[in-house]
């Protein structure tokens, strides 16, 4: 039996909703970080299945694209959250909500 | 007793505790001493010292958030020994260093107390178990200047024959270990390869490998042996062979630069500040040496220089050593050569047993034999200091005799003790992987450090 | 069949993975968490065929993204820190309330409607150049050349930006 | 006597000099120990290298003598100076402040014999533990004997 | 699929693991033999002919000792970190072929775990996911010293990896030119690196075609970067005994520090072997068909394979031996301002060269 | 280049004694049980109580080990001998002689001590017991048998090497200062355990040939 690409979506969007939760309910500015990972690979997953399902290689080459970026942002939002440990002493984003520096 | 018991089934006979009493009471001066449950604050801070710490973290409130506290030994494997650091960290950074010693403390300046003059030479040759002999010459320096005799030729050569080879073995172990707490795992093993020629050499004379009894007062326990010359020789003719290899693995390899050079500097006013003494002062630039200084065992009778560093890091400080060794065995060569013939200890009745077969012909020469076995010679009263150079530094002894046959007090001015105030000095604002190439190139002896 | 089962395996280790990354109270865990769910989601990937993007996905997200984060949990030490404080109440029962709506919400799309999620392909390139290097390389470096240098623009950046954030040290009072 | 020596005797007039077994011995009043030591220094003495002490108990009026061995590299020379310390609270002044390098000594001192030095930055044991009661080298404090187990030992007398 | 081929299947997966296993035993007690012998001393010599069974009697001693578990261990990781030692370990050398392809019967039987169209990629995939097992051994352990070891594990796993793929991206670049089109499989990169340089100049036909004589630059980097990855002297810092006590390993004990100890010793059979699978021409070498038995040429390509990676397995034990061991920083100036930038500019270089012998110069 | 050729030159070194040590020419270390190093003579074993070559014990009880031992860990009690039946040729002898070797320091001082050389060390050093109560020598396991042989505790122990003792030696001779003219030539010390005949005190121009020649 074939897995439909519907199948790929559903498990898609709960990832996407798990993630999203996550990021509501959470105030780990990193468990944030991760939920946000968490999407952006719901979201991937969907360009697969989508390409898959639609013969077409760009959805290989969107997801790559997204992958980088999603590097990047990564690494400058680490970034940022070691330096604001630095200053503040914790990484739960209530304590961050005043743009002092 | 006199029944015969087989081998295989031996009874367990009752373990009995003799030969010592239970010691005396001694009521202690005016209960100046003891310390009850209330007391003061002024006599706690007189019974524990101006700063009461928490042994585990003495400073628990840093003032730098960013400062962490590691607690490095006492049983961390690169140590050597049980030397506990504090260290206060910014990141990966050494901020401060606090040794804490006292691990290893035997009361052995006590103990001196109770042992007699001749049964001192087994108490201090625990000390630097590094180099024995050493501390031994120490001992007996100053017991021979108490007495006010002068050891014959021999004695003195062999003396310093002995105690240069110390030095070298000494040496090689500060290389290996050196070398090892980098993670040079091979230049850990050729350096003990090399002492054990060494080491071979000292069994050979003395019986023992290290604590060896065998510089007394009055000279050395023993003639060398028959042979000396041969292995003095053999390790006089393999030494350069491998200290080359030692320069082929260590002196110019890149990462070991990079490790050493600029690493746990000291410069010179810190060390002279700080009272550190042998190869750590002279890697420094400074020039003292107190085989040139203040010659003993005639030492001034042979040529040799004293290696001197640069700017004091841990590379100076392993070459320095290696230096040193060359210098050593060039003294070695020396002596051996210029070995004077005739007694190895001082022909004096009252300290030297007699010969063993007058025991057996002349009553005098018994009654000096038991005396001297069971009560020891009597030293006259009087103070004095006396210093040897020894691997790690200026090794004295502060003696001190009422006339009686054990000294009434001995100190000894071990050169770990004070070179380890030098760590925290050398290791301020480095990495914490450089506290290891500093530590070792310090080359603290805990036995010399706690005593 | 295999298909299936690795669906339904790796799918359930991505949902398990994504469930531990929120729920996890040590970060550490989420971690784990996401690690599960990525590698799950690469397989998901090697059964789609895209063989590239799983190998790049496992190398580059699990590989050096990951390891990254687990980095700053363990560089500044929060995988003691707990968030328990809820400063805005009413989120987390909003929260739940809306997710359960989605879920109905799409349920009832699924079940009721006649809704056609992705239309199936016509004509399907055969498995063997479907998703390997090359014929994701070949669309990259021509029709996507210029987006994919623009990509590497931003990652120069993003690193020189992270550098410099990380060594910028306030001057202390 | 030594050249710089001299400046140092002509200085402290109090200060006894002595020669033991040809070792210069300085034997200063307490209340000149800083005062000395700093004099010493200016004199050469670059270096102190051991501080330590003596409990002479009852046999001389002040019972602790502190003894430290200064060192003059420049001319080859040593110098050992002597203080005293009471029965009583002994205290001395530090000399740190002249040498760090005398720290881990007093220390050492201030463990095993009590003697307190004023002015030392950090006057904690060194070698015993930090809940050690007594000092250990003190006369009246009783050299411990561990018990040696022997079998035969209690079947003859 | 049939029964056959699944049989095949597990037969080859089943052979390269007892492969694997065999090595690594003898590697473990190659290794303190060879240092032994590098250091005056006779090394184990009691378990067996010259000792070559320490390694079991050890892995029997490791079996039956207690696994203490530290009060303050995070028990999941803590048990999990060994076993994600092992298994990206073992899937590494599944890529490895180690051997020239057996003809039983009419089946042609790769002498290979895994033979992927990604197979480079796959590896690095696997190599990236062994820091894993250090970082949560560290940090699960609860204590100090791992973890200071774990955090270092992650830097420098990052550093040394990017060298190592770019290491790897330029032996691509100049296998592409070899053959038709690039490959990533690795038993295709073994098979473009038969026979000799004899069409570049005559003289040079005594020169078997590997890729190490034009990526020599690659093979040091690479050489460099697979010491650091698999976190051997002088890039032992992860475990660093003088400084770190053991590194993440500290708080293990009984089969789950084994476990570690396997994973290593494996990583580095199996890093040298892509090394020479990459650079030395895997298992390409004389066979002498027809002028020795049939079997033993059968079997030659194997000895090649092994031989050629014990060489680079001797490298690592050697430098083991003689090398000090660099500091964290010291490591990390040399992975990002030395290897990387070094495999950067060889990969341009090369890419330039392999341009123009290829495709003759743009103005044409 | 210069770096490479550092690193090579490290490597060379090790290299060369891997070699050096395959082929047996830098090899230092030996398997230990099979093979034991020769000590030398003047090796600090496990002592010893002799006997004189009549089958006589030489201890006479009078503790001047025990008194000069800085460990405290030699237990002696004498007694009278029987006049008809006597066990040492004077008018006590060791009745009691115990040696706690856990604390023993092995410095010999019992040995220069000793006015009749009743207790020598020998070349024995394999101590390790299970229990404390086996680390106190009695005088069975010191006192040798009248071949000259030493009872060892253990003598189904298979490390322990009992033909070790043929070499055994004593520390004594270090205390006889050689070089007076008046004890040239005269037998002190007999050199093995057991009822053997002592060796003449080398003179003092046989040291020195010695020592000249090496």
């Amino acid at each position: 039996m074939i897995v439909e690409p519907g199948w790929y979506m559903a498990l898609a969007a709960a990832l996407f909703l798990i993630g999203a939760m996550g990021m509501l309910l959470r105030r780990n500015a990193l468990v944030m970080f991760m939920c946000i990972e968490l999407m952006l690979n719901a979201v991937n997953l969907t360009l697969i299945a989508a390409g898959r399902a639609l013969n077409d290689l760009n959805g290989q080459v969107a997801v790559f694209f997204i992958l980088v970026v999603a590097a990047a942002e990564v690494v400058v939002g680490l970034a940022i959250i070691v330096s604001i440990f630095r200053l503040r002493a914790t990484a739960s984003v209530d304590e961050l909500s005043e743009l002092k520096g | 007793m006199t029944e015969e018991r087989t081998w295989g089934a031996r009874d367990t006979l009752d373990l009995w505790v003799a030969g010592t009493e239970e010691p005396e009471f001694q009521p202690t001066d005016e209960g100046a001493q003891e310390i009850g449950a209330v007391e003061s604050e002024a006599r706690l801070r007189e019974q524990l010292g101006t700063a009461i710490g928490d042994d585990y973290m003495f400073d628990d409130e840093v003032a730098d958030e960013e400062r962490s506290i590691v607690n490095m030994g006492p049983q961390h494997p690169s140590t050597h020994g049980v030397l506990r650091l504090q260290l206060e960290l910014e990141g990966e950074v050494i901020r401060r260093t606090r040794p804490i010693i006292g691990y290893l403390h035997t009361g052995m300046e006590k103990t001196a107390e109770q042992l007699t003059f001749s049964q001192g030479p087994t108490n201090v040759t625990r000390m630097d178990y590094l180099a024995p002999l050493h501390c031994e010459l120490a001992y007996s320096l100053a017991v021979e200047r108490l007495l006010g005799i002068e050891v014959p030729p021999r004695a003195q050569a062999i003396r310093l024959l002995t105690t240069e080879l110390n030095r070298v073995s000494s040496h090689l172990v500060a290389l290996a270990t050196n070398g090892m707490d980098v993670g040079a795992l091979s230049m850990m093993i050729y350096g003990f390869r090399e002492r054990e020629s060494i080491l071979a050499f000292f069994e050979k004379t003395t019986g023992l490998r290290m604590n060896h009894n065998y510089i007394r007062p009055g000279g050395v326990a023993a003639d060398l042996p028959p042979g000396w010359k041969d292995d003095v020789a053999a390790i006089l003719e393999e030494m350069p062979r491998r200290l080359a290899q030692y320069d082929d693995l260590l002196k110019d390899n890149p990462i070991w630069l990079a490790r050493t050079r600029g690493v746990g500097i000291i410069t010179a006013e810190e060390a002279v500040a700080y009272g550190l003494t042998g190869p750590n002062l002279r890697a420094s630039g400074v020039d003292w040496d107190l085989r040139k200084a203040f010659p003993y065992s005639g030492i001034d009778q042979y040529e040799f220089e004293v290696p001197l560093g640069e700017q004091g890091d841990v590379y100076d400080r392993y070459r320095v050593k290696v230096e040193e060794i060359v210098e050593s065995l060039k003294i070695v060569e020396q002596v051996m050569d210029a070995m004077p013939k005739g007694d190895w200890r001082v022909d004096d009745q009252k300290i030297t047993p007699p010969p063993r077969r007058r025991i057996d012909e002349s009553m005098e020469a018994l009654i000096h034999h038991f005396k001297l076995f069971t009560e020891g010679f009597k030293v006259p009263p009087g103070e004095t200091y006396a210093a040897v150079e020894s691997p790690r530094g200026e090794l004295g002894c502060y003696l001190v005799s009422d006339g009686e046959a054990r000294p009434y007090r001995m100190h000894t001015r071990a050169p770990s003790f004070y070179n380890l105030q030098g760590l925290p000095i050398a290791m301020a604002d480095s990495m914490v992987a450089d506290t290891i190439a500093t530590i070792a190139s310090m080359d603290p002896v805990m036995g010399d450090v706690d005593r | 069949m295999v298909e299936l089962a690795l669906f339904a395996l790796m799918g359930l280790g991505a949902l398990a993975g994504a469930v531990t990354v929120v729920m996890a109270r040590n970060p550490v865990y989420s971690a784990m968490g996401l690690l599960a769910t990525l590698l799950s989601v690469a397989v998901l990937y090697v059964v789609q065929l895209a063989h590239l993007v799983a190998a790049v996905q496992v190398i580059v997200y699990a590989g050096a993204v990951l390891t990254l984060f687990l980095f700053v949990i363990m560089l500044i030490g929060v995988d003691q820190v707990v968030d328990t404080d809820e400063r805005l109440r009413y989120q987390r029962p909003l929260v739940g309330g809306v997710a359960g709506l989605i879920i109905l919400f799409a349920a009832a799309l699924t079940m009721l409607g006649d809704f056609d999620w992705v239309p199936p392909a016509t004509v399907m390139n055969p498995d063997a150049t479907n998703g390997t290097v090359e014929a994701v390389a070949v669309p990259l470096f021509t029709d996507w050349v210029l987006a994919f240098e623009a990509t590497a623009l931003l990652l120069t950046v993003a690193a020189a930006g992270a550098i410099a954030l990380a060594a910028y040290r306030r001057r202390r009072v | 006597m030594t050249g710089i020596d001299e400046s140092l005797a002509t200085d402290f007039e109090d200060v006894v000099w002595e020669s033991s077994h040809g070792q210069q011995v300085a034997r200063v009043p307490r209340e000149q120990w800083r005062q000395f030591a700093e004099a010493a220094k200016e004199a050469g003495y670059e270096m102190c290298v051991d501080v330590t002490a003596v409990d002479w108990m009852r046999q001389r009026p002040e019972r602790f003598e502190i003894v430290a061995s200064l060192v003059s590299m420049s001319r080859q020379s040593r110098l050992r100076m002597i203080t005293t310390a009471p029965r009583h609270a002994p205290e001395v002044a530090s000399l740190t402040p002249l040498w760090p390098g005398v720290s881990f000594g007093e220390r050492e001192v201030y463990d095993m014999f009590g003697i307190r030095f004023e002015g030392h930055p950090d006057l904690t044991r060194i070698l015993m533990p930090d809940d050690w009661e007594g000092h250990p080298l003190r006369k009246d404090f009783g050299a411990g004997t561990v018990p040696v187990q022997f079998k035969m030992s209690h079947q003859v007398r | 699929m049939t029964w056959t081929e699944l049989g095949i299947v597990a037969l080859r997966v089943i052979l390269t693991f007892g492969l694997l296993l065999v090595v690594t035993i003898i590697n473990v007690w190659a290794e303190r033999k060879i240092v032994a012998d590098m250091q005056s001393r006779i090394g184990p010599s009691r378990a067996g002919p010259f000792g070559v069974l320490q390694t079991v009697a050890d892995g029997l001693k490791l079996f039956f000792k207690e696994s203490i578990t530290p009060r303050k261990a995070e028990l999941g990781l803590y048990t999990l970190a060994p076993f994600l030692a092992v298994i990206p370990a073992f899937l590494i050398f599944m890529m490895v072929p180690w051997g020239a392809p057996v003809t039983v019967g009419d089946e042609v039987v790769p002498l290979q775990g895994a033979d992927l169209n990604i197979g480079l990629l796959f590896i690095l995939a696997m190599s990236s996911m062994a820091v894993y097992a250090v970082v949560l051994a560290g940090w699960s352990s609860g204590s100090k010293y791992p973890l200071l070891g774990g955090v270092r594990a992650t830097a420098q796993a990052i550093s040394y990896e990017a060298a190592m793929g770019l290491a790897m991206v330029s032996v691509v670049v100049f296998t592409a030119t070899q053959g038709d089109g690039g490959t990533l499989s690795l038993s295709e990169i073994v098979a473009r690196q038969g026979g000799n340089w004899g069409d570049v100049a005559p003289i040079f036909s005594i020169v078997p075609r590997w890729n190490l004589v034009p990526q020599l630059v690659a093979f040091v980097i690479f050489l460099v970067a697979i010491v650091a990855e698999t976190n051997r002297a002088p890039f032992d810092l992860v475990e660093a005994e003088q400084e770190l006590v053991g590194g993440y390993h500290t708080e293990y004990s009984g089969m789950r520090f084994a476990m570690f100890f396997l994973a290593e010793y494996i990583n580095i059979f199996s890093m040298s072997a892509i090394a020479a699978t990459l650079f030395l021409g895997g298992w390409n070498g004389p066979t002498f068909d027809g002028a020795l038995p049939g079997l033993v040429s059968a079997a030659l390509p194997t000895v090649w394979f092994l031989l050629k990676t014990y060489v680079i397995v001797f490298i690592f034990f050697w430098l083991r031996a003689t090398l000090p061991r660099l500091r964290y920083d010291q490591l990390m100036t040399l992975g990002w301002k030395g290897l990387i930038p070094a495999a950067l500019a060889w990969i341009a270089l090369s890419a330039v060269i392999f341009g123009f012998r290829q495709f003759g110069p743009p103005w044409s | 280049m210069g770096v490479v050729s550092d690193f090579l030159k490290a490597l060379k070194v090790t290299a060369r004694i891997m070699v050096g040590t395959m082929t047996g020419s830098e090899l230092v270390t030996t398997p230990y049980p099979d093979e034991k190093r020769v000590k030398p003579q003047r090796f600090h074993g496990r002592h010893v109580l002799n006997r004189y070559p009549d089958g006589m014990e030489k201890c006479i009880g009078c503790e001047l080990c025990a008194g000069v031992c800085p460990a405290d860990c030699i237990y002696v009690r004498g007694k009278e001998n029987d006049p008809h039946n006597p066990i040492s040729p004077g008018e006590r002898y060791g009745y009691v002689y115990e040696i706690n070797m856990l604390r023993c320091i092995f410095c010999g001082l019992c040995v220069e001590a000793c006015p009749t050389e009743a207790i020598t060390m020998t070349h024995l050093f394999e101590f390790s017991t299970t229990n404390r109560a086996d680390a106190v020598y009695t005088r069975e396991e010191l006192l040798m048998d009248r071949e000259g042989r030493v009872p060892h505790m253990f003598p189904d122990d298979p490390l322990v090497d009992l033909s070790e003792l043929d070499t055994a030696d004593g520390w004594v001779r270090a205390t006889a200062p050689s070089g007076i003219a008046a004890y040239e030539g005269v037998k002190m010390w007999q050199g093995t355990p057991g009822p053997a005949d002592w060796s003449p005190e080398p003179t003092q121009e046989e040291i020195d040939r010695r020592s000249e020649d090496g």
